[in-house]
């Protein structure tokens, strides 16, 4: 039975594709094998004559235990092993074809330097060990380079010093996500333009008062908006996993934040809703800096239960978005725009924006989709209550 | 027969007593080393044939409520203290039905009910064990007596001579017996000792010391009664140097290199069970057939205790860490 | 302070929220927010970093004059001579 | 929290004897020197005029006799405190200790058992060189039979005693000879203390320093020297060194990820090494660091002070060893 791969300890021989008898030659499949992982079929590796089949289909082997005995030509059979025993006989099947599974990056280089605890958390953040750099004693991987290391989905600060190893290893990872989520996840679209003349005169008067320290910036109204629209309709704010919706542990709502040495992160700022507007400035500007310097936390970068991204000043005036797993919804802002608007009949100028959500439709519906915009939109009327 | 007077009683009964206690230690250790052949026994086994006077003799002399500490050559000791001969063949066994569930074997026996402990395999490491018992009696006001055998070799050892200071310092209630059967496994007293009188050494802690005959049950008895009245009386300890020879080899293992056959052929001339017989018969205390009858109830006894060690249980060895740490003192 | 302390205080405020521009390839002249990618969140970010190093206060309405490193410059070093 | 009042850990050690004596009478405290002179290291002082000959008994320079008196003692009914000078001499009873005490109990089926306790002094520091000086506490927490006990504090000093008398086990305390001076506050009611759980005595995040007896207080001041360079060490006092705590050595490690283990014997074959075993087998995934291990250099203890100093494990040894493993950036 050959192994067929290192988590392989048995297999069960579902039948001989050749007889006792049949030529057999270098490459051809002479049985099928059943595995944990599935039918396998077996090839030889020796030419010559199938002599004495010693495992029945139907039987369960361990690894190591000869399925056949092959003859090469010009040679007389010897004495059969006892079937099956483990032991290898003059010329036994398939001692070890080509695993099925892709060979690990490293495989053959040297064992990777990496304590225990850090391996275990990499494992369980679902973080590859082998792209990070150790600052432990020696270069070892510790705890702390894990905790600082890109998470699997779109995260990853750039360090100065790696920076084409770390933009690739985020662009694989964003692509990765990207991938699964457009795959797996049926989006639905909407999008709503919002009137934000009041949300502006708001923030300019609140701003007036303020040192520049403690200044607003309209990013933290639409953030605070949609956490109380969440909080509003909670379907919004969670996972959808195994089949089920789950709903988040809080209204952490990842925030898009785009990397200038590429990719993008979308760390985490918990329990918006219960925050008050400064404590909510604060914690993102504090984010941002983080991004930008490299001091995010691998877990602020997989905790968000669902995502704002805005595109702000500088971009274009809607975005829509794709999901990012297993979240369910993604709320976009376009850039401010001043665009003629009727009020009471006039038409005026107005500072817009637009809102446009992506959700999981296998979560929620268009309707509660346009109910929930419609929330936020509402909320953005009401700026001193945010 | 009273056990506390300071004289024995050399009445018929008495003498048959002592003729059994001594023919079931030979029967039963003969059984011991055909049972090791066999591989029943197994580990050391130490036999005390050619000894059983002394153990048996100063048996006599001691209460119920008294303490017997004995060496790894104890299994006489441990039959003449009333150990019974199942349990003891049990735990040579090993059986969970010994004495100590199996866990000593032949080198550690010990009993509550006896007031047996031990069964110590070190050389000398029960002098000061014994001292400890006599102190602990003293300190509690009882009367009690704590007899310590040991052998010869024993006397070498730094444990004897601070044990020895120690209860004559302190004139606690113990009474040391020392087997002198001249060697010390293979080495003779006269290559291990520059003074080879073995009772001048104890009362050279100004002990009182006598030296007796080993290997005459009576002499052992007589003399030993008289010291363990000394003893009771508050008078301090007492020594004992019993002259003996074993007829075996020291254990099992053992092919005597270190000793002549003459004088083993020698020494067994002075079978301690062949002369009570002789000195019983010519005093008219052996009737015809008491021999038999002696022989005959040993024999029974033997085999009942070997059927108790064979159908008895191996200990799960779940267990094996019990008793390690107690969870309390045993009452 | 001198100009060259100012300067080098401001361009340290930049280099605080982007970490990978190179000082030297910055044109003095021409707009930050364009040069380096600054969001209105790093605009905010450099200009605290201003006012903590130099300690002038910045209105709101003032951000204009810190969209380049010489007006920047300019500015900070006009604040300190009016105290 | 009752009142308390300032002792020495002296005189804490000789209030639990004095208390253990006038609780039980079976108790009595047998050793060289224990009685007329007051105690090698004067823990006894005055408790001979207190309780009298028999029971404040002076014995003679014979370790394996006394030792083994009260082994017989305590299978005869008696509570007996054996104390020996220091744990150098009590090689001379450790045929009785191991091969009697520790043993007694099991060879019997469960017969008997040995509620005795045996004191002795243990440790460096004092520059009475390699006879007086080592610290051999680890070769009896090695055999199974035996309890051993490290008390560190003043507390612990005063309440071991008692506990250690009521086990049914013979227990043996090693009182750390640099401890005997050290004062501490005591409440007022202070009395018997568990013997069986380690102590956290400072708690911390970044690593667990785990330590006993006469290393507790460098392992504290270590501790403290550290949090100024912005290290948080947990310290973890033994206190019972057979059997030992693992559940607390490992839920510490578990919390910190790193340990260092400061113990004065010398590192071949030592506590630190078992200890350090058992995180390998119950919290090998906790690890962020090797283990690492400061113990009294391999020489046997020299005279002069500065060599002295330089084989016992030190403050700065400990910081060195904390920031090896963890300030590496």
């Amino acid at each position: 039975m050959p192994s067929l791969g290192a988590d392989m300890e048995a297999g069960t021989l579902v039948e001989w594709l050749k007889r006792p008898g049949d030529a057999v030659r270098r490459g051809d499949i002479v049985a099928v094998v059943e595995t944990q992982k599935g039918a396998i079929e077996i090839e030889v590796f020796e030419d010559g004559v199938l002599d004495r089949l010693l495992v029945e289909p139907g039987m369960k082997v361990p690894v190591g235990t000869p399925l056949a005995l092959i003859v090469k030509p010009g040679e007389v059979p010897a004495a059969a092993p006892a079937a099956p025993q483990p032991t290898l006989s003059p010329a036994p099947v398939a001692p070890s074809p080509a695993a099925p599974e892709p060979e690990p990056i490293q495989a053959a280089g040297p064992r990777l330097k990496i304590s225990p605890a850090a391996a275990a958390r990499a494992a369980s953040l679902g973080v590859d060990p082998r792209r990070l750099r150790g600052t432990g004693a020696g270069g070892a991987i510790t705890l702390r380079d894990v905790d600082a290391a890109p998470a699997p989905a779109p995260a990853a600060p750039p360090t100065v010093a790696a920076p084409v190893s770390a933009a690739q290893a985020m662009r694989s990872a964003i692509a990765a996500a990207m991938v699964k989520s457009k795959r797996e996840i049926p989006h639905y679209y909407l999008a709503t333009t919002i009137d934000m003349a009041k949300a502006a005169a708001w923030l300019d008067e609140a701003n007036r008062a303020r040192p520049v320290t403690e200044r607003l910036l309209m990013g933290v109204l639409l953030l605070k908006a949609v956490a109380g629209a969440l909080k509003e309709m909670p379907e919004f704010n969670g996972y959808w996993m195994d089949g089920a919706f789950t709903p988040g542990p809080g209204i952490h709502v990842g925030w898009a934040i785009s990397l200038r040495t590429g990719g993008l992160v979308t760390p985490a700022i918990h329990d918006v809703e219960t925050k008050s507007i400064d404590d909510t400035m604060a914690a993102l500007r504090d984010l941002v800096k983080r991004a930008r310097s490299g001091g995010l936390r691998s877990s602020e970068l997989t905790d968000g239960t669902m995502t704002v991204t805005s595109l702000g000043d500088q971009g274009a005036e809607a975005v829509h978005g794709i999901i990012y797993p297993p979240q369910v919804a993604l709320v976009g802002f376009g850039k401010l725009v001043q665009r003629p608007w009727a009020v009471d009949g006039k038409v005026v100028v107005r500072p817009v924006i637009q809102a446009t959500l992506a959700a999981d439709h296998r979560a929620s519906d268009g309707h509660r989709g346009g109910l929930f915009l419609t929330a936020i939109e509402r909320r953005l009327q009401e700026p001193q209550s945010l | 027969m009273t056990a506390t007077a300071d004289k024995p009683h050399l009445t018929r009964a008495h003498l048959l007593e002592l003729l059994r206690g001594m023919v079931r230690i030979r029967r039963f250790e003969e059984k011991c080393a055909e049972l090791y052949t066999q591989e029943k026994i197994r580990g050391f086994l130490h036999l005390y044939i050619g000894e059983e006077a002394i153990a048996v003799g100063a048996m006599q002399a001691l209460a119920p409520q008294d303490a017997v500490i004995a060496t790894y050559r104890e299994h006489g000791h441990a039959l003449a203290r009333g150990i019974a001969p199942g349990p003891l063949m049990a735990e040579m066994y090993g059986k969970l039905e010994g004495c100590c569930r199996g866990r000593g074997g032949s080198m550690h026996v010990f009993d509550r009910v006896a007031r047996f402990y031990g069964g110590n395999a070190i050389v000398g490491g029960g002098l000061p064990l014994a001292v400890g018992f006599a102190l602990a009696d003293r300190m509690a006001g009882r009367a009690n007596v704590t007899a310590c055998f040991f052998g010869e070799g024993a006397v070498a050892e730094g444990e004897f001579h601070e044990s020895m200071n120690l209860a004559a310092l302190w004139k606690l209630p113990v009474l040391f017996v020392c087997e002198n059967n001249l060697y010390a496994m293979g080495t003779a007293l006269a290559r291990s000792e520059s003074q080879t009188d073995i009772a001048l050494k104890a009362r050279s802690y100004g002990m009182p010391a006598d030296t007796v005959d080993g290997m005459n049950v009576v002499d052992v008895e007589a003399v030993t009664r008289a010291a363990v009245a000394e003893i009771r009386a508050g008078h301090g300890p007492r020594f004992l140097e019993c002259k003996t020879y074993r007829f075996r080899a020291h254990s099992m293992f053992d092919a005597q290199l270190y000793r002549d056959k003459a004088e083993i052929e020698q020494w067994m001339t002075h079978d301690p069970i062949e002369a009570l017989q002789t000195w019983m018969r010519l005093n008219g205390f052996l009737h015809d057939g008491d021999l038999d009858a002696v022989e005959t109830a040993v024999a029974e006894e033997v085999e009942t205790a070997v059927a108790f060690a064979e159908a008895g249980t191996w200990e799960p060895v779940e267990q094996l860490e019990s008793f390690v740490v107690m969870d309390r003192v045993p009452q | 302070m001198n100009q060259d302390q100012i300067k080098a205080a401001i361009v340290e405020s930049l280099l605080s929220v982007a970490p990978e521009v190179d000082p030297e390839k910055i044109d003095p002249g021409k707009d930050l927010r364009e040069q380096c990618d600054l969001d209105s969140m790093d605009f905010l970010n450099f200009v605290i970093g201003i006012h903590h190093s130099l300690g002038v206060d910045i209105p709101e309405v003032d951000y204009p004059s810190f969209i380049s490193l010489e007006k920047a410059a300019a500015y900070v070093e006009r604040t300190l001579a009016v105290r | 929290m009752s009142e308390t009042r300032t002792i020495s850990y002296r005189d804490a050690v000789r209030e639990a004897i004095r208390d253990a004596m006038a609780r039980d009478p079976r108790v009595f405290l047998m050793g060289e020197d224990v009685g007329k002179y007051g105690g090698c290291y004067a823990v006894s002082k005055g408790l001979l005029d207190e309780f009298g000959e028999e029971r404040i008994r002076d014995t003679p320079l014979s370790e394996a006799a006394f030792a083994g008196a009260g082994i017989g003692a305590a299978l005869n009914g008696m509570r007996p405190i054996v104390e020996i000078m220091t744990v150098n001499f009590s090689l001379l009873a450790l045929d009785q200790i191991v091969n009697n005490a520790a043993t007694i109990p099991h060879m019997s089926g469960g017969q008997f058992a040995i509620p005795l306790v045996i004191r002795m002094a243990t440790g460096g520091g004092r520059q009475v060189a390699a006879q007086h000086s080592h610290s051999l506490e680890g070769w009896y927490a090695h055999v199974p039979g035996l309890k051993v006990l490290a008390p560190a504090t003043i507390e612990d000093a005063r309440g071991m005693l008692w506990t250690a008398l009521e086990d049914p086990n013979p227990v043996v305390i090693f009182e750390h000879v640099m401890l005997y001076n050290m004062e501490g506050p005591l409440a007022a009611d202070a009395g018997a203390v568990d013997i069986t759980k380690a102590a956290l005595r400072r708690p911390g995040t970044d690593v667990s320093l785990i330590t006993y007896g006469g290393s507790l207080p460098k392992t504290l001041a270590a501790a403290e020297r550290l949090a100024g360079q912005g290290v948080s060490a947990e310290v973890v006092d033994l206190r019972c060194l057979r059997p030992l705590d693992t559940e607390t050595i490992v839920a510490s490690v578990a919390k910190t990820h790193r340990a260092v283990i400061v113990d004065e014997g010398w590192k071949t074959g030592s506590l630190a090494a078992e200890i350090s075993a058992r995180l390998m087998e119950n919290a090998f995934y906790e690890l962020d660091a090797p283990v690492s291990r400061v113990c009294s250099a391999e020489v046997p203890i020299p005279y002069p002070k500065h060599l002295e100093d330089a084989a016992l494990p030190s403050v700065d040894a400990i910081c060195r060893a904390v920031t090896a493993m963890v300030a590496v950036r």
